[in-house]
């Protein structure tokens, strides 16, 4: 089992034991911002590479995907779960959106068994963040003047995770592989042990949504993770759609299925201020974050080799 | 020196608001206020700062009170139904009153 | 809105406590308390927070006299002698007094 | 127990002055003190701990009445008018008034 | 000399300087977190190469060591010092068991002679970090009735440091070397990096105790330097014994000679709070951590070698 | 363009921007203290490597001009400037001195480059840093005796920069380049990464600055770019006076040029407290360095090629 994983475990099972161990906030912060940077690095560098024309049907399917994915996640939340209407948005919001550390261990997983995927995935994963924000926003207000728009795209936009995911991209892209070689023992070398670091913390985080989690009861067990698989059939089809090889049909599924616990939470804090925070995070960090990394992942990668061998080009 | 008698206003909330805090409280009159981060617990669960989502601030504020009043009313007002929020005020001396 | 008179009780103490301690005060009813991390100096010499065995925490627990009676004298009783600890307590204003 | 009243001296300054306002304090007669790392926005605009050069801290200091104005009179002396500075006063009950 | 002992020289001449140097407590915590990990990992990819059955011999020999070396500590406190019991119960606990500080020190100076040991010496460490916090209760309260045990096996069995040894033992035996190749940049190739950040801050914090050392006297310094030395030689019978390398003989002799500064303190300030937590402090960092960081280590090898050269075979 | 230097502009536009983008305080300090050892370490294996008379004639040399540039910069605030006495002397002081991020950027740009520079320029660092200091006191308080010199040597000298910087020159030299091996791929492979996030959070700083620069005016814009122009040629003439390379040429100039935004303030404020630090920071943080390392540098590289093709010998 790749040792990553067994860092996930050790954090969950450390947490569930009440064991004191946890990560200084500072280091945490510090892990995520090397995390984000290397990913976003990473996707610049291979952009360098080919012409950026050819990626802009991949990233329309991917925005169409973002504003999709909440879109069919509402209903379900609202009549099955009867949750209020807030509450619905937001939770919606966050299953339309990504989670990096779960694309991080998707691209570990990937890399371990040399399997190709498209590179330019980290741009794709920032395009995939931000609608199912506004989607989620306008289910919880309608089309409401009284949102502030400004201050949202303040909050979308300038926030941490896609500043550092962008600015890492596009400081990939300028500079190029021979550019960034000097910063690849920090960003790169080191990659696979800061997340194994990453999912100690993130191990330690998703035992403490364990409570919350049996307070609200099965719907949200069963939705943490019927809607992942769900979100990953539809991005296996849209990967098909796209001719992406078997890897990137791995990743586009991942992304897909995984659920924001950073940039939407914070995001719907701020603009949809009554859902309760709680509920979100323990579907996203309680079910579907370790649902994706311990099963997830390899189901999918499952689905994308059949579905490549029936209908992949 | 003779020491003249100021409100502190105390506020615990989500790390989140602190920037729209600073604003509104500004905005109401404060002329300074002081911020350390904390964790804890209240209505809304534990808070303890592993991470942003979770961690709490500690605000405070020294000024007269009407302007106490005033921000106690506007967080009550669009904040506290909505967000971990506690509020207290305290009777303090101050050596410098126009400060505040 | 009227302002009610609730007690502020803080214990400056040595970071070991804090998970006792936490426990400690929500069985002798406190509603909630915030921690935040702090160094200093009393009769047990510095402590100055480099790392975890010389480091303070300094909680606040807003509740009724009697509640921080309860936690003053079971703290006195268990932890003052053996530990670096502090406790003082202040007369507060709250806004929404059944919270505490 | 008996409550005892003392005062709580609260300081908040630039943290580069933490050494030197230590050994002010103690050489005043403060028994002990509690420091916490904070940030804020005063008369010498905003301080929020990025970094050193940049960042608060807030001292307090239990003691007599005495001992309080002792201090803070020094202080408003040696440093309030060059320094980013905030001091005010606060009333307490402590239970073992021999230890301030 | 090797530079990470001249980090620590650093650190200790700019804290008796008073310099205003110091690591935040984040980073501290960081580094030992690394530390901890990298150790753990490191042994847990040996044991991944040998029969562990082989092993229950030594471990079981680690283990009555760890009972023995407090109880011979506690009368020499009790009577020649004239510390309380509850004083003399806490200092022997620290002395019974183990520093990770030393340990990793240890390793460096082993490798860097490129001398052999045995690599499963880590498992050792955490067996032995263990009886004496067990003995050190019981000599200060007796078997009493009150003692909560549940709580003192919370503390101890969970404590950070006992959790990432443990925790980085079962990930490198699960994993094994190859598993864990692409995180070793970050635990392996890093460590004495680390380890001199780690030593700096260490430098520091003996310096801090000198003030102490000076109120509690000479005995205390007599003791920091006379047990671990007693202990080494203890820990060298028992290598011969056991059969063990030059290098294992001095790594169990170091295991011996090294006072705990974390796991204890922690697991003594719960359990036997009335125990004065300055007098170990000062002894166990202030005189024995610098004692056998900078002679003890030399002085345990070069007895390894007379001794394995006189009765080892 | 190197990205460091972008991920400098990534700050300064997520600074300007409002992101909410900040390194923990923690995290600013580790990079610092990787920083500073790293330059301290790599001046102290090269100056294992000659024989230390020979640099007694820079040395003496580097130390005047610390005497001399605070001197040079002081009427020019005073009168030009109208500032008041206590804020000429501290803003002439951050001048005199020299900035250790600058400096990193510009051994980045000549290694980058392959540009050969004499290697014991870190030692040239740490010597300039003090005497603008002294004299920047001296300036405001005259030859008072009532300035307590105990403290403010305490101050300068074991300030956290120096120590670091000093402390890494002298285990540099003591292990040699055998020694330091070992912990080179903390301190020396990881370098530009650590220089790349330490940028990021000085960009961020600096646009920090821009609100006390608009209140300031004109006259700091033009100072903090005229005075390291001019400080630059006059470095630049004593690298020719002393033989320097011309990669030694640009290092002196540059270090000339750079201006201090750590150790002197800090300094200033215990010993001049009377002087406004948002005055002096704005110049050094928020003109000073952007310049400096966005123009400055290649600038005083080609003053440096010219001037060596001309003078040099
Ligand atoms: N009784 C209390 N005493 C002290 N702090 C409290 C108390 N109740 C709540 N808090 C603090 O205020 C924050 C928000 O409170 P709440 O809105 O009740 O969740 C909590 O996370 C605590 O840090
Ligand atoms: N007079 C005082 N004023 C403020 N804080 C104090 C005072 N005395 C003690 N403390 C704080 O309480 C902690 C424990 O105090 P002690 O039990 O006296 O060692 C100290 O480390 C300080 O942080
Ligand atoms: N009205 C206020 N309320 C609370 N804290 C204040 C207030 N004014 C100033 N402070 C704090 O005291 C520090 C120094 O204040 P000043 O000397 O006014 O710049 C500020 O950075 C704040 O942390
Ligand atoms: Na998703
Ligand atoms: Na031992
Ligand atoms: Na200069």
């Amino acid at each position: 089992m790749d040792p990553i994983i067994l860092f996930f475990v050790l954090g969950l099972g450390s947490g569930l034991l009440r064991s004191e161990l946890r990560l200084p906030s500072a280091v945490y912060d510090f892990l995520s911002i090397l995390l984000l940077l290397a990913i976003g690095l990473k996707g610049g560098i291979e952009l360098a590479k080919q012409p950026f024309a050819d990626l802009l049907p991949q990233m329309s399917a991917v925005l169409a995907l973002g504003f999709l994915l909440p879109l069919v996640a509402y209903p379900v939340l609202r009549r099955v779960g009867r949750f209020k209407r807030a509450d619905s948005a937001s939770i919606a919001a966050h299953y339309g959106s990504v989670s990096v550390g779960t694309y991080a261990v998707a691209v570990a997983y990937l890399v371990n068994r040399q399997i190709y995927f498209e590179e330019h995935m980290p741009l794709l994963l920032v395009l995939l963040e931000i609608p199912a924000i506004l989607v989620g926003i306008v289910l919880a207000r309608g089309l409401s003047r009284q949102t502030k728009w400004g201050v949202v795209a303040h909050e979308v936009f300038l926030g941490k995770g896609i500043v550092l995911l962008m600015g890492g991209l596009l400081i990939g892209w300028i500079a190029g592989p021979a550019g960034t070689e000097a910063i690849s023992p920090l960003f790169f070398d080191l990659f696979k042990g800061v997340l194994a670091l990453f999912l100690l913390e993130m191990g330690i985080l998703t035992a403490g949504q364990i409570g919350s989690l049996r307070r609200y009861g099965l719907f949200l067990l069963g939705f943490g993770m019927g809607m992942p698989v769900f979100s990953a059939v539809v991005g296996t089809a849209l990967a098909l759609l796209l001719g992406l090889s078997v890897g990137g049909t791995t990743m586009l599924a991942i992304l897909a299925a995984s659920a924001s616990y950073i940039a939407v939470p914070a995001a719907m804090r701020i603009s949809v201020p009554e859902a309760n925070p709680t509920l979100s995070l323990a579907a996203a960090l309680g079910v579907t974050f370790p649902f994706n990394v311990l099963l997830g992942i390899p189901l999918y990668h499952a689905m994308a080799v059949q579905a490549q061998a029936f209908w992949g080009g | 020196m003779v020491i003249h008698s100021r409100k502190l206003l105390t506020i615990i909330t989500e790390a989140a608001l602190e920037g729209t805090l600073i604003r509104d409280v500004e905005r109401l009159g404060a002329q300074g206020y002081t911020i350390t981060d904390a964790r804890g617990k209240g209505r809304q669960g534990v808070r303890n700062a592993g991470w942003e989502a979770s961690s709490n601030i500690r605000m405070e504020i020294l000024c007269d009170a009407d302007t106490a009043t005033a921000i106690a009313d506007h967080l009550r007002q669009h904040y506290y139904e909505d967000y971990a929020m506690t509020l207290f005020l305290v009777e303090v001396g101050v050596w410098r009153p126009e400060k505040f």
